[in-house]
């Protein structure tokens, strides 16, 4: 069996979670936002199972299981903000948010 | 295997910036897609079949499906594409990329002097579902709840 | 090169011989609907209209194969590629024999439930990139239908695999030398005979090509071999969800001694691809709603107290 | 709860029965060029122009089939012959627009124009399916053997009074009919 430097599979998670950082800042459109959001969760739960890998133990992967129920839920409640965001400003651009009026 | 590793990788890493630099937001949610589904594989590499499947089946599957079902609702068509690159025009990237080159060099300083070659050893679903409802049934319980709370409130908001 | 399980020779002929039957459903189908609607059916080219598969495979390739200027391209294109793709990979994992299958995985039937779930994707997108009214309604229809019944679908097959106490095919099939799962899991098994017609969305549950009240669906807009993989696709998905039932519910290849195991595998998965024919010529569509309160309101309990009757007679035999 | 299994489950699992019994039942098909379906004769097919027994034509060109016609198929012209009698010169039906309704046959006061039971009509040619009155003549008498138009109401003609011509039967006195 070959062998795979861990440094290598942590390094992938953070260029992933890079990546979602640069998403969630940049994109103004919400559904946009929303889906950079998951690339970050999801290289967080990578990172989890590289280091479970590590120690040959199944507590990482539990950690993923959490990390995804989290992004469940968190997606079922963002897309239902997306959608009365929708509805009240006929747009998705998320900076119309950020207009404050009583 | 190792091999396998390494083009998962790299697919992930490019469809993922492919979903931060598209616009057409139905071809960036399939690139997503592609990038979950080479997470999922690395998974299987690195020795967890339990969590790349549900990777596979929960992420790709179903969260991915919602994402798809509100862009259908909203109807975003070319209007939104057109709109979508005209923002992207903007000099908006700097410093975000900026923010995050700095994040990601800081992470690579921190893991470039850790070196532990790992071996993958399969850590199979009845060790993990042994975990689960053993010492982390507390967790369990908890993300239960989670979920049951997302599904009320997701059902309050999107009501009309 | 030897015959075992994952040479190049098993992969090629399972390959060759489920798209072979795939096909020859075609025939079989409008054979069998016809016997059932006391008509003759196709009967004209070959023996007993047996060629009438060639015939339909020479049209579909020699149509024009449109793509609409209107549509969004390459998601239109991508689209009746991956439904034929995930389910040939659903058969990956599927053992037909003794030595006979592609892979045998300690994670199976996770498998299947992913690639199915990966299935939806197919018709939503194939509906949404079509940008058509009536494809848009059908891939809408889809994506709630699919990821609805991929859930009562997972939980049924939950009361075999703690049964068996593996998620690997292989084991569940030896698990069931004593005796077939379809007995003491029977609830299971119509929770999952059900849940699969509408994973593979026929009739009686075809609500996303609904062709009365929204012309063909999600795939209005398909023409030629992009049409036709749908076809062969939805054909396939049907052959997969038998074969699922045969090695769930049915002992896979286990028979008495006097034919081959192979033998044994097809016969009882064409029992079931015949059940699902009688089921569209018998049974009519439900409603949208019907059918989605259905499955919520009455399979999705009755499922779960399965899985807890099942797992509370495990424990309280151990 | 037991209306709903009743509804969800026994009804559906006697349908499935039900038709599954189908399969020992006898296919209804007539395999049709193979095997000629049965046709009655009153079935409304190709129109014809018939003759009378003696072998004129019947047709008198009094243009009501062509006013019946609801697709106004059916084109024709009147002529007179030496005698002085009305007789088409040409008659023309369009079978690409004919429906076969039949309401040609009931207005014809004659007999000549009748459907017959022949449907197989198909034509590479848009043209071919238009017929002229040498394709629509038949030299018989249809569905009725023995109906003669002159025999019955007769026409006055050069030098001949109703009922006076050949074969003719003189008119009816309707006076005389009384009691």
């Amino acid at each position: 069996m070959q062998t795979i430097p861990i440094e290598h599979g942590l390094i992938l998670a953070s260029i992933l979670f890079s990546l979602g950082l640069i998403g969630v800042l940049t994109r103004r459109n919400v559904i946009f936002v929303l889906m950079s959001l998951e690339v970050m969760l999801n290289a967080t739960g990578l990172a989890f199972i590289v280091a479970s890998s590590r120690w040959g133990h199944a507590e990482g992967q539990v950690m993923f299981l959490v990390i995804l129920t989290l992004a469940a839920a968190e997606v079922a409640i963002g897309l239902g903000l997306i959608i009365q965001m929708y509805r009240r400003h006929q747009t998705v651009d998320i900076s119309v948010l950020s207009e404050m009026k009583g | 295997m190792i091999i396998l590793f390494y083009i998962a990788a790299i697919v992930a890493v490019i469809s993922t910036l492919c979903v931060i630099l598209q616009s057409n937001i139905v071809h960036a949610l399939i690139y997503l897609i592609l990038s979950l589904l080479a997470v999922a594989v690395i998974f299987y590499v690195l020795g967890a079949p339990f969590a790349a499947m549900l990777e596979a089946i929960v992420y790709a599957g179903a969260i991915m499906v919602l994402f798809l079902f509100v862009i259908m609702m909203l109807n975003l068509g070319k209007i939104s594409t057109d709109q979508e690159r005209s923002w992207m025009k903007s000099s908006g990237w700097v410093a975000p990329g900026i923010m995050a080159a700095i994040l990601l060099a800081q992470l690579l300083n921190v893991l470039g002097d850790y070196e532990y070659d790992l071996v993958p050893v399969e850590v199979g679903v009845m060790e993990v579902s042994t975990l689960l409802f053993g010492p982390y049934v507390l967790a369990v319980e908890l993300a239960s709840i989670l979920l049951l709370a997302g599904l009320v409130s997701a059902y309050h908001l999107a009501k009309k | 090169m030897t015959f075992e399980v994952g040479s190049i020779l098993n992969i090629g002929a399972i390959l060759a011989v489920v798209i072979g039957v795939a096909a020859m459903l075609i025939w079989v189908e409008r054979r069998l609907l016809s016997l059932w609607q006391d008509r003759l059916g196709p009967n004209r080219v070959g023996w007993f209209g047996l060629m009438q598969v060639v015939a339909d495979m020479v049209k579909i390739f020699n149509k024009e194969d449109w793509v609409p200027p209107f549509s969004d391209r390459f998601v239109f294109v991508l689209a009746p590629a991956i439904i034929m793709t995930v389910i040939l990979l659903s058969f990956g994992v599927i053992p037909f024999a003794p030595g006979v299958g592609i892979a045998d995985s300690n994670v199976g039937v996770l498998f299947v439930l992913a690639m199915a779930s990966l299935g939806a994707y197919s018709v939503m997108l194939g509906g949404l990139s079509s940008d058509n009214k009536y494809a848009l309604l059908g891939s809408l229809r889809a994506a709630a239908q699919m990821v609805s019944y991929e859930v009562f679908m997972g939980i049924s097959m939950l009361g075999v695999v703690a049964l068996t106490g593996s998620f690997d095919l292989r084991e569940i099939v030896l698990a069931q030398a004593d005796g077939w799962y379809v007995i003491p899991q029977f609830v299971g098994f119509v929770i999952f005979l059900i849940a699969g017609v509408a994973e593979s969305h026929r009739l009686p549950f075809d609500i996303p090509e609904a062709d009365q009240e929204i012309v063909a669906g999600y795939h209005t807009e398909y023409s030629g071999m992009k049409f036709g993989m749908f076809f062969v696709g939805e054909y396939l998905g049907l052959v997969l969800v038998s074969s699922l039932i045969t090695v769930l519910f049915f002992g896979g290849w286990m028979g008495p001694g006097f034919l081959p195991p192979v033998i044994w595998f097809a016969a009882k998965a064409f029992v079931f691809i015949c059940f699902f024919i009688l089921l569209r010529a018998a049974i009519p569509r439900p409603r949208y709603d019907q059918l989605m309160s259905y499955g919520w309101l009455f399979l999705l309990p009755l499922s779960l107290i399965n899985l807890l009757v099942t797992a509370f007679i495990i424990l309280s035999s151990q | 709860m037991l209306t709903l299994i009743k509804d969800t489950l026994i009804s559906q699992v006697v349908t499935l029965w039900k038709v599954f019994l189908h399969t020992f039942a006898k296919a209804d098909t007539v395999e049709y060029p193979d095997e000629q379906p049965h046709m009655f004769s009153r079935w409304r097919g190709r129109i014809i122009l018939s003759r009378d027994p003696d072998g004129e034509e019947r047709c008198v060109a009094c243009n009501l089939c062509a006013v019946a016609c609801p697709v106004d198929c059916i084109a024709l012209q009147k002529a007179e012959d030496d005698a002085g009698r009305w007789c088409p010169e040409f008659f023309r039906i369009n079978f690409s627009r004919c429906i076969m309704c039949g309401f040609c046959e009931e207005a014809c006061p004659t007999n000549a124009i009748q459907l017959t039971p022949d449907f197989e009509m198909a034509e590479y040619e848009r043209q071919d399916m238009v017929w002229e009155k040498e394709n629509l003549l038949i030299n018989g008498t249809g569905k009725y053997h023995d109906y003669n138009f002159y025999r019955v109401s007769g026409m006055k003609i050069h030098g001949k009074d109703k009922g006076e011509g050949l074969n003719e039967a003189p008119p009816v006195d309707v006076r005389s009919l009384l009691p």
